[in-house]
């Protein structure tokens, strides 16, 4: 397997390089916690544009990449920056505007599209939304239970990424992913996408994936690539890692010239590519 | 119990009051308060529940009170990691006995408004958008919300978009709590500082109050596990709860 | 949570008294492998009968229930005592003798009929069947894609069991669960049943699956109640405790009088229960 | 190469030879020859593959080669834990590469029988039932099987109850390989000390065997491979399969 290894980890920007203008992207973790932001923000930094963004709960990193006008669609469930800090003004902005599409959902009716992937099935049933005007703005729609046991039940199209990205404590040097604490949306988007790439804090041995095998979410044949990047969830946490760094947070959220530049610049993978080349 | 009882105590104080022994309770995203009511529940009530948040964690043991609601701390020595598709089916299968989920608007059915202010294709201001609410609010055996502001803006004769139907069994407000009865938002109590005249004139539906009371004073136990939450008042002024 | 405990945990013939006549049970493990062999036998021991087995892939466990004519019906996918010891004789006879009813399905339509109970929806799409005379046999309806995107797709009713039984390594205090290896069905029977009982090798701390929540396949407030039998996967593997005790298993397969009592009596919790009497 | 190729070996064998580099391959329960072949293929070829097993494991390393091919040895060392839900998930969505299903009857469109005998409703042999196959032989890219015996109550013109359709990849017996070519079972190769004529004679179905020649020896890597795995001869004893 060891020649697989090299083969699978790329440079943050060789990773964002894989991903192509008007992908869909299913982001991994939830507002301010495990999110694939280093990815992210390489992205904005390779100028991608029409992108369709997939997250139950998404905040800074829709935020960003509306703020970058790298958006076409999102499909969100909520989406706030959240501690204290309220909603996010620049995709509030992007949608007010109608700068972008957005097609909202209930967290749970995205798991269930995604659900639908994951299986190999058109539709998903989804419990709940009934009197939700969600309904007719999506049109949704229920089935009888052909089984006569059931109230009309809606079913949610699938919807299946071109990748799910996450930012993960530990991946193998042949893929394997491990996180710790709350899975939060991952393990269904990795199995609902065409692609999984990923972002690391850190290598860890085979050896230490073979001893305690229960803890692997993503297996190595599911993993397309990765890149290493410790702090990339940055200005977010990373449980155990780090927690959210609030003034960064805070900085980023200034409307002046100048402040997004900054703030990509400020960032832990950019202070590493910088750091190489001196 | 001090001179007076603050917005912020009371509506942390009436969340945790919906807490029943035995129970499974859930707190999730962009939700300070009912976090802050779930731990004070630990701390004051002498009878066990299960919480659980969508930090993943069951009966966690968390280092520090987070800021953010949805923070990992909240899974600190968790017994289990009980993660969003987890706690999700609990809930659509019937299983989740409480939830607090976050409301912009609320009508006298107990519905919801999180999605925007204004027409949904071209909003005045987009709102966060349906979270938890539109399975969950139907498909838990209980859901309750609060608002930090008690107003004809909050409490609303009519939604401007209906992001959850299914009917809230609470509203905590800072100056009154609504219960489900016959369907519908009914006065439970109303803070001991104002007067029922008050909550019907800053509330935009219709009310039965039969039976409505002033809300109890917050026990010694109730306060002394608030303090010990929010020792230096940091959660009390971030929230910046007004009851007039 | 010290107060809880006590009471959940119980004897194995008082965890097995939960259990009333007719009831539903989804067993754990597969074929003879981590099953919750201790509580199946101490069910015959106590005379249930007209029991409903549920389980993907039974061998052992529905041979020995036939054999003791505890059981009504069984739905299962597929059914043999595995190894060398090819189909499960006295379920065979069962069957072919038309004592027992018999709902077959594949693996993954049993598993689709739990996932419905699991998500709180009457019915569960399905990938593949097509072209299956199971369809026909079990009624199974195929539904149009609303969306217009899919095939015709099967769906399953929700399969809802009254108990999941598993046996499992280690138990918390509290009722938390843990695994190695793999799961086999046990998480989606733990979710679609509406009582979980479980059988465990031993207790574990409370404070070790506070260090590595990640394992806990099953939270404590799902599970009612638990026993400690260690070795009560016999004759079958717990991994990595103990393997197939072949040997027993070929003396249980003997078809003469006095061998099922036998074997009963030859059971850890059997001779656990003696020692405790001496 | 000995003597002669026996028929455990010539199953076992040409199984792995439909393991292709890159891919993902499954076997499953009840499935001692086609976990052989995957473990064959594994020492046998210079290519990398992911086997992944009914036990949950992903290119494990077993400290034994179980008789059981579900035992959990089979996730010994394993990187991750793929349980049941997964790799039918895997399946269903289009990602299993290769499979290996057990059948006791195949007809020539390359559907199988495991469910009886006889009428379903009252059958001379209740099999052991639907398995994985109902769902895995229409949802996998390639699904194989094998039988240890060849005749025509296994190959059949009829199967007694079409447990699953979908059309096999390919059927191994011990004295035969067949390929799908135009949605049906067509002869690839055959035993090179039997003939045509005699596969022909002990087939149920009729297939086309347009190219069909004797099947290439095993390599030395195959005998090696096979003699590590089996060294006492105990799998070959017990799978008791013969030519003729």
């Amino acid at each position: 397997m060891s020649t697989t290894t090299s083969k699978k980890q790329l440079s943050i920007s060789d990773l964002a390089a894989l991903v192509p203008d008007g992908a869909s992207l299913a982001l991994g973790g939830s507002f301010l916690h495990r999110g694939p932001f280093a990815l992210v923000r390489e992205l904005i930094r390779q100028g991608r544009k029409d992108l369709e963004i997939i997250k139950q709960s998404p905040g800074y990193d829709i935020d960003l990449l509306c703020r970058a006008g790298a958006v076409r669609r999102t499909r969100a469930g909520i989406v706030a920056m959240e501690g204290n800090f309220g909603l996010a003004p620049w995709y509030r902005k992007a949608v007010e505007q109608q700068q972008i599409e957005l097609e909202e959902h209930a967290c749970a009716t995205l798991t269930a599209g995604l659900r639908a992937s994951a299986f190999g099935v058109p539709f998903q049933p989804v419990g709940g939304v009934h009197g939700s005007a969600l309904v007719e703005l999506n049109g949704w729609k229920a089935l009888d239970d052909p089984y006569g046991q059931g109230e009309p039940t809606y079913v949610i199209p699938a919807i299946k990424p071109d990748f799910a990205v996450l930012h993960v404590n530990e991946v193998s040097p042949d893929g394997d992913v491990r996180v710790y604490g709350t899975s939060h949306w991952d393990r269904i988007m990795t199995r609902a996408a065409d692609k999984v790439i990923v972002v690391a804090e850190r290598v860890a041995s085979e050896e230490s994936f073979r001893t305690q095998p229960e803890l692997t979410l993503v297996p190595h044949f599911m993993t397309t690539a990765y890149a290493i990047v410790p702090g990339g969830a940055w200005p977010g946490s990373c449980w155990p890692e780090y927690e959210v760094d609030y003034p960064a947070v805070t900085a980023y959220l200034e409307d002046a010239p100048g402040v997004l530049d900054a703030h990509l610049d400020a960032a832990p993978e950019a202070r590493e590519t910088e750091a190489a080349h001196v | 119990m001090s001179e007076s009882w603050s917005g912020f105590s009371y509506i942390v104080t009436n969340l945790a009051r919906f807490v029943r022994p035995q129970e499974v309770t859930f707190s999730g995203v962009n939700s300070t308060l009912p976090m802050l009511a779930c731990l004070m529940a630990k701390r004051a009530y002498d009878f066990e529940f299960t919480f659980i948040n969508v930090a993943g964690g069951v009966d966690p043991q968390p280092s520090m009170i987070p800021i953010s609601s949805s923070d990992p701390v909240l899974a600190e020595r968790s017994t289990a990691i009980f993660a969003n598709e987890d706690f999700y089916d609990l809930c659509t299968r019937g299983r989740m006995d409480l939830c607090f989920l976050g409301a912009a608007q609320i009508d006298g059915l107990g519905r919801t408004n999180v999605s925007s202010i204004g027409d949904w294709h071209a909003p005045k201001v987009r709102l966060p958008g349906g979270g938890g609410g539109a399975v969950m609010l139907p498909t838990a055996r209980r859901a309750c919300t609060w608002r930090t502001e008690h107003s004809t803006r909050t409490l609303v004769e009519k939604l401007d978009f209906v992001t959850a139907a299914g009917g809230l069994a609470g509203v905590v407000t800072p100056i009154a709590v609504f219960i489900k009865r016959d369907d519908k938002l009914a006065l439970a109590s109303w803070h001991p500082e104002v007067t029922l005249e008050e909550v019907k004139a800053r509330t935009g539906f219709d009310f039965d109050a039969t039976g409505a009371t002033p809300t109890p004073l917050p026990t010694q136990e109730e306060i002394d596990a608030l303090r010990s939450l929010d020792p230096t008042g940091q959660f009390e002024r971030d929230a910046k709860v007004k009851l007039h």
